[in-house]
């Protein structure tokens, strides 16, 4: 299909994350937007530069005991414990629906070993209408003591590697902040021979009940997310720019097309917006407008001319 | 429209802790059903960060307006007790599962608890429109929080107030009153929502009665469309699903809950 | 002197730091406190558990170039980059006035060597009236290739040691919060030798002017501190309190009585008041009266009846 | 009382975003200075986290109460805006060392830009009751936003409005009005406050003429006390140390600062 170009006053927002091609740099985070109809009141999904899933296992899980979330002073701890239908569910009905609305998906999928990562990119072969996986290695790694996977380079090479020799589909490892060096992270990833990365997931935090006195969350820990954290991924991105290669997919925290732009001039190429949804769902389709409007007040032609712009 | 900002033109303090809210949003007022919530953005400050999930406590189609009737408990309820008439409010809905407005029989009981008399004064509503006998039990502290008690005459509803100092009707708790002035037999159906404790005993009350009926349940939301599995809850637990607060409920069968399967969170 | 026992309703709010008797366990943050004159008129500094004076440094430091800091969703980022007199002015003008005001001082330093620290330490020997030293290693550590002191394990260990055997003052090495494994550094501390630990200093974070393009912080980088963090600081002190045997001073966004129980009841023994200083000064106060208040209502004799509670 | 929950008996709008605030607390009016500033509260929600620097606009030690002039221009003062007269403000000061309110010479020239006449009016009531003759220059986009002028009149200085759009005054920036009406040989002594472009061309109109006087300036601050070191700038490139913005400033010689050292935040 050719663009209209008579459409008016409209800037060319589409970016390349690697080997993706993707209409306008807006993505949606994986765990906050399901498998993309929960939200189609809201927002006109195939409008997204890309939507991306829940976080999928091999087996269907339940996820953790309530409660499994509460808010914190900008922001929000969850544990949902990756309750999914499994990648078969996944690929039997949640991806036709998506392929029917012609969105560009991106699939989360999340393991315990680099086995079950394997397995499941395997699974997906053949299957139409997956743009890219995106892996998160932010679950606790039995092999390593219960470290998270994403936190030791090693790991993050080879389970990139593993599913990169398995599977033809551009390959997007998601990383942990919860490490002291995320450009050795980062590092290992493309040696892994990632297509891109993804940036950041939540920090680990908790909070307590103090009439209970106990943990509030079932699960003791939990995700931090939202506004409180945008300081910390515009850092680790900013880092991992400026050392390493490779096209980044940044987000956390993002409310704003403000908040997107730190992101772009940080060095991320395309953004993902999470817990934002949650305050206002139409917040994905107020960025585009905004980086549109932005675009043509500064006369760029394309987001690559502020890409990294704030990069000393 | 799901997302609305609807125009703010009543809102008063109706006791110590109590408001209602009125404002103005035809298309979401015409596809209100009881039982119903919406989520609410208190402010522009994004603290407190999340929405607030409040029930549709009543609906006039014909002005094209929403009512809310709400307790400052937090931060967010009191941030909400700020906003002004004439001013928008930012509000996502109509959300989740109502109730179940053609229940079998005739002789229809409904039992608030607190500020759990929300979501059952709309349904009163559409009972009465539909001609079923219907008897509201209301628990407050004492008669100043019986703050339902105009709209329910309006309606024109049987209304059997309890209070915890006996200062209007019953004195004691409105599961007393169930239990000692009402007959089982002449109950069809019960709908109910209020404290866990007392929705709990209600559900006890219609179990051992054999008395189908309805609860409306709460948790922590965040999206309230069902995205992000925070407000999942067991509903027994013999269950090995959850169910999702916002999506598959807020309203369930009453047989299908377990009081007491987990705590809320005091904070 | 002996506490008068005729004061109204006073419960023993005095804790055991390891070596240190606090008279409560409310202390106020390095570096936001100043060296305690500053805030004299908001608080009778005699009457907080301890004051923790700005990080100190063998020579003076004229700090980083402004902006020092802004302000993020509940929380703020700083760069000040040590600004301070030296040790030598400490010692000779701020500590005479300190111990004149009977403040319980614990001195906070900084270095960029080991050797920094224990010729900091040494010159502090025979001076009265410092009751700990506080070691911020969360500076740059030039021989670790940037990365900070705080973030390897065996540096951790070497620095402990090195000044435990210049002093005999009890030492508490401050841990910074930008690493994988928290535990793994309180072992290293506790097997150097620290009396305590206090946790956690400001997460690593930046923010972006995007008129201009560029990092806001004269510095780019800077130390996110206040309610956005405190989620982070508390998972950390309860991993600490569970896997290492060492008393905890513990902070990081405490705004009310209600954050410090919550510190408690994952096993912090004393807390710190930072940024909540600013917010309100009189703060400090308002715990401790706090405090007071919830061991009333909860007939406890001690503290120590309520710490760690939330770990399970 | 260094902080205070003043009572606030007058809020109004004066322009599209210019408001004015008087609240009451004898004790701290009785301290306050010409030049130095209140950190205020803005709301209960710690959003914004910290407090924000607002001048002492006028001083009434008679009624025992402190005037705030503030300009809504981020969500700090759009929150303050919302503060409902009959709630507590709650503020810290006075803080920061105020203007030389005893300057030589007799011929006293004050030039505002902006909001930035905001502490340049208590000043003026300050001086001329001290007998000097007060001149008062404010700069503004429009006739509206000259906001000072009714205190001005009452307090009986001399008032030169400039408005870009001319609407009132001289037509042209307040400093284009400096340069082409007013003798640098009838001026003693100038205060300013304002953007830093207008400060900084007033300060080389001073220095050019070799008029004594000061500045008021500006920067991010966190404790105000001294104590966080936050708002440190440099007053001259080739300063060796920083000055504390909070503690040793607000105010500073004039020929002691260098302008355009380093740039505002733009956010
Ligand atoms: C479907 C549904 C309908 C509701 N209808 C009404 C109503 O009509 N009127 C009314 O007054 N209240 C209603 N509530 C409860 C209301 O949502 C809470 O009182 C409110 O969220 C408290 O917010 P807060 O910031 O004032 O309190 P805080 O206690 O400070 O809130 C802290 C956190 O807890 C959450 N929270 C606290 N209490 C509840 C709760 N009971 N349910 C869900 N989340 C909670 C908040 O969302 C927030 O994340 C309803 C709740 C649900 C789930
Ligand atoms: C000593 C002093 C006296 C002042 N007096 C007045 C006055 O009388 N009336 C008035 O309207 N304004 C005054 N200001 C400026 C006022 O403090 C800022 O406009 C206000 O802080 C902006 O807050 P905001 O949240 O609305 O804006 P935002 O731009 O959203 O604020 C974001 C951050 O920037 C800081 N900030 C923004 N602008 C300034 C600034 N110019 N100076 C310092 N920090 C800033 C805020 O404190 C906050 O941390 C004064 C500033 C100082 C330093
Ligand atoms: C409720 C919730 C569920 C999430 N689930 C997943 C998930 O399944 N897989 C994943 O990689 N990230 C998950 N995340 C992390 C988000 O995708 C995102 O990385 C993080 O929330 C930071 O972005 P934000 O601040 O914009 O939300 C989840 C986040 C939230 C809030
Ligand atoms: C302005 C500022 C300056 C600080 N300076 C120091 C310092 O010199 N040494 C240090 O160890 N920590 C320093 N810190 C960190 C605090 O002591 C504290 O660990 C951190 O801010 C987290 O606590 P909070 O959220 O209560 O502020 C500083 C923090 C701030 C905000
Ligand atoms: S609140 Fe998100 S699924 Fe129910
Ligand atoms: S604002 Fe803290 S030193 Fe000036």
């Amino acid at each position: 299909m050719k663009r209209k170009d008579t459409a008016p006053a409209k800037s060319d927002l589409s970016v390349r994350l690697g080997p993706l091609k993707l209409n306008n740099p807006v993505t949606v985070a994986s765990g906050t937007f399901g498998y993309g109809s929960e939200y189609q009141d809201y927002l006109q999904i195939d409008q997204l530069g890309a939507v991306i899933v829940k976080g999928t296992t091999l087996e269907p899980r339940i996820g953790n005991l309530p409660p499994r979330i509460i808010e914190t002073p900008s922001g929000m701890l969850n544990a949902i414990g990756l309750e999914n239908p499994g990648i078969d569910v996944f690929l039997q009905q949640h991806l036709p629906w998506l392929r029917e609305h012609q969105v560009s998906v991106i699939l989360n999928i999340a393991g315990n070993t680099i086995d079950d990562y394997t397995r499941i990119c395997s699974l997906t072969e053949g299957h139409q209408g997956i743009m890219a996986i995106e892996l998160n290695i932010s679950c606790p790694n039995v092999a390593k003591g219960g470290l998270q996977f994403g936190t030791d380079p090693d790991t993050v090479e080879q389970v990139v590697k593993a599913v990169k020799a398995v599977t033809s589909i551009p390959i997007i490892p998601k990383l942990s902040p919860n490490v002291t060096d995320i450009v050795q992270i980062a590092q290992a990833a493309k040696a892994g021979g990632a297509d891109a990365i993804s940036m950041i997931n939540t920090l680990m935090g908790m909070a307590v009940d103090i009439k209970k006195r106990r943990p509030v969350l079932g699960n003791v820990f939990g995700g931090l997310s939202g506004p409180a954290i945008k300081p910390v991924a515009l850092r680790m991105i900013y880092q991992v720019y400026k050392a390493v290669d490779i096209p980044i997919l940044g987000g956390g925290g993002i409310m704003s097309t403000e908040d997107a732009l730190e992101f772009i001039m940080v060095g991320a190429t395309a953004i993902s917006v999470g817990t934002g949804l949650f305050v206002n769902p139409l917040l994905p389709r107020e960025i585009i407008d905004g980086l549109n409007q932005y675009m043509m007040e500064n006369d760029l032609t394309s987001l690559e001319e502020i890409r990294g712009a704030a990069v000393l | 429209m799901p997302l609305e900002k609807g125009l703010v033109i009543v809102h008063n303090r109706l006791s110590h802790d109590m408001y209602q809210l009125e404002f103005i949003s035809p298309e979401m007022a015409a596809r209100s059903k009881p039982g119903q919530f919406l989520q609410v953005k208190v402010n522009a400050l994004n603290t407190p960060l999340l929405r607030r999930p409040i029930s549709i406590y009543d609906v006039d189609k014909s002005l094209g307006s929403i009512t809310l009737l709400y307790k400052v408990v937090g931060q967010g309820t009191e941030a909400m007790s700020r906003i002004r008439t004439k001013e928008y409010l930012d509000v996502m809905g109509p959300l989740g599962q109502g109730f179940n407005t053609s229940p079998p029989g005739r002789k229809i009981l409904l039992i608030g608890g607190g500020v759990g008399i929300a979501p059952l004064v709309y349904l009163a509503r559409v009972l009465k429109a539909k001609n079923y006998q219907v008897k509201v039990l209301h628990g407050a502290d004492s008669r100043r929080n019986l703050v339902a008690f105009e709209k329910l005459r309006e309606i024109g509803v049987d209304f059997l107030p309890a209070t915890d100092d006996g200062s209007a009707g019953f004195k004691g708790l409105v599961t007393d009153l169930l239990a000692t002035k009402l007959k089982a037999s002449q109950i069809d159906y019960i709908y109910t929502c209020g404290p866990d404790a007392m929705m709990k005993t209600v559900a006890a009350y219609a179990n051992a009665n054999q008395i189908p009926g309805q609860v409306s349940l709460e948790e922590h939301m965040a999206c309230g469309v069902g995205a992000c599995l925070g407000c999942a809850r067991q509903l027994k637990s013999s269950d090995r699903e959850m169910v999702k607060i916002c999506k598959d409920g807020p309203v369930f069968d009453i047989q299908a809950v377990e009081f007491s399967v987990q705590g809320e969170v005091s904070r």
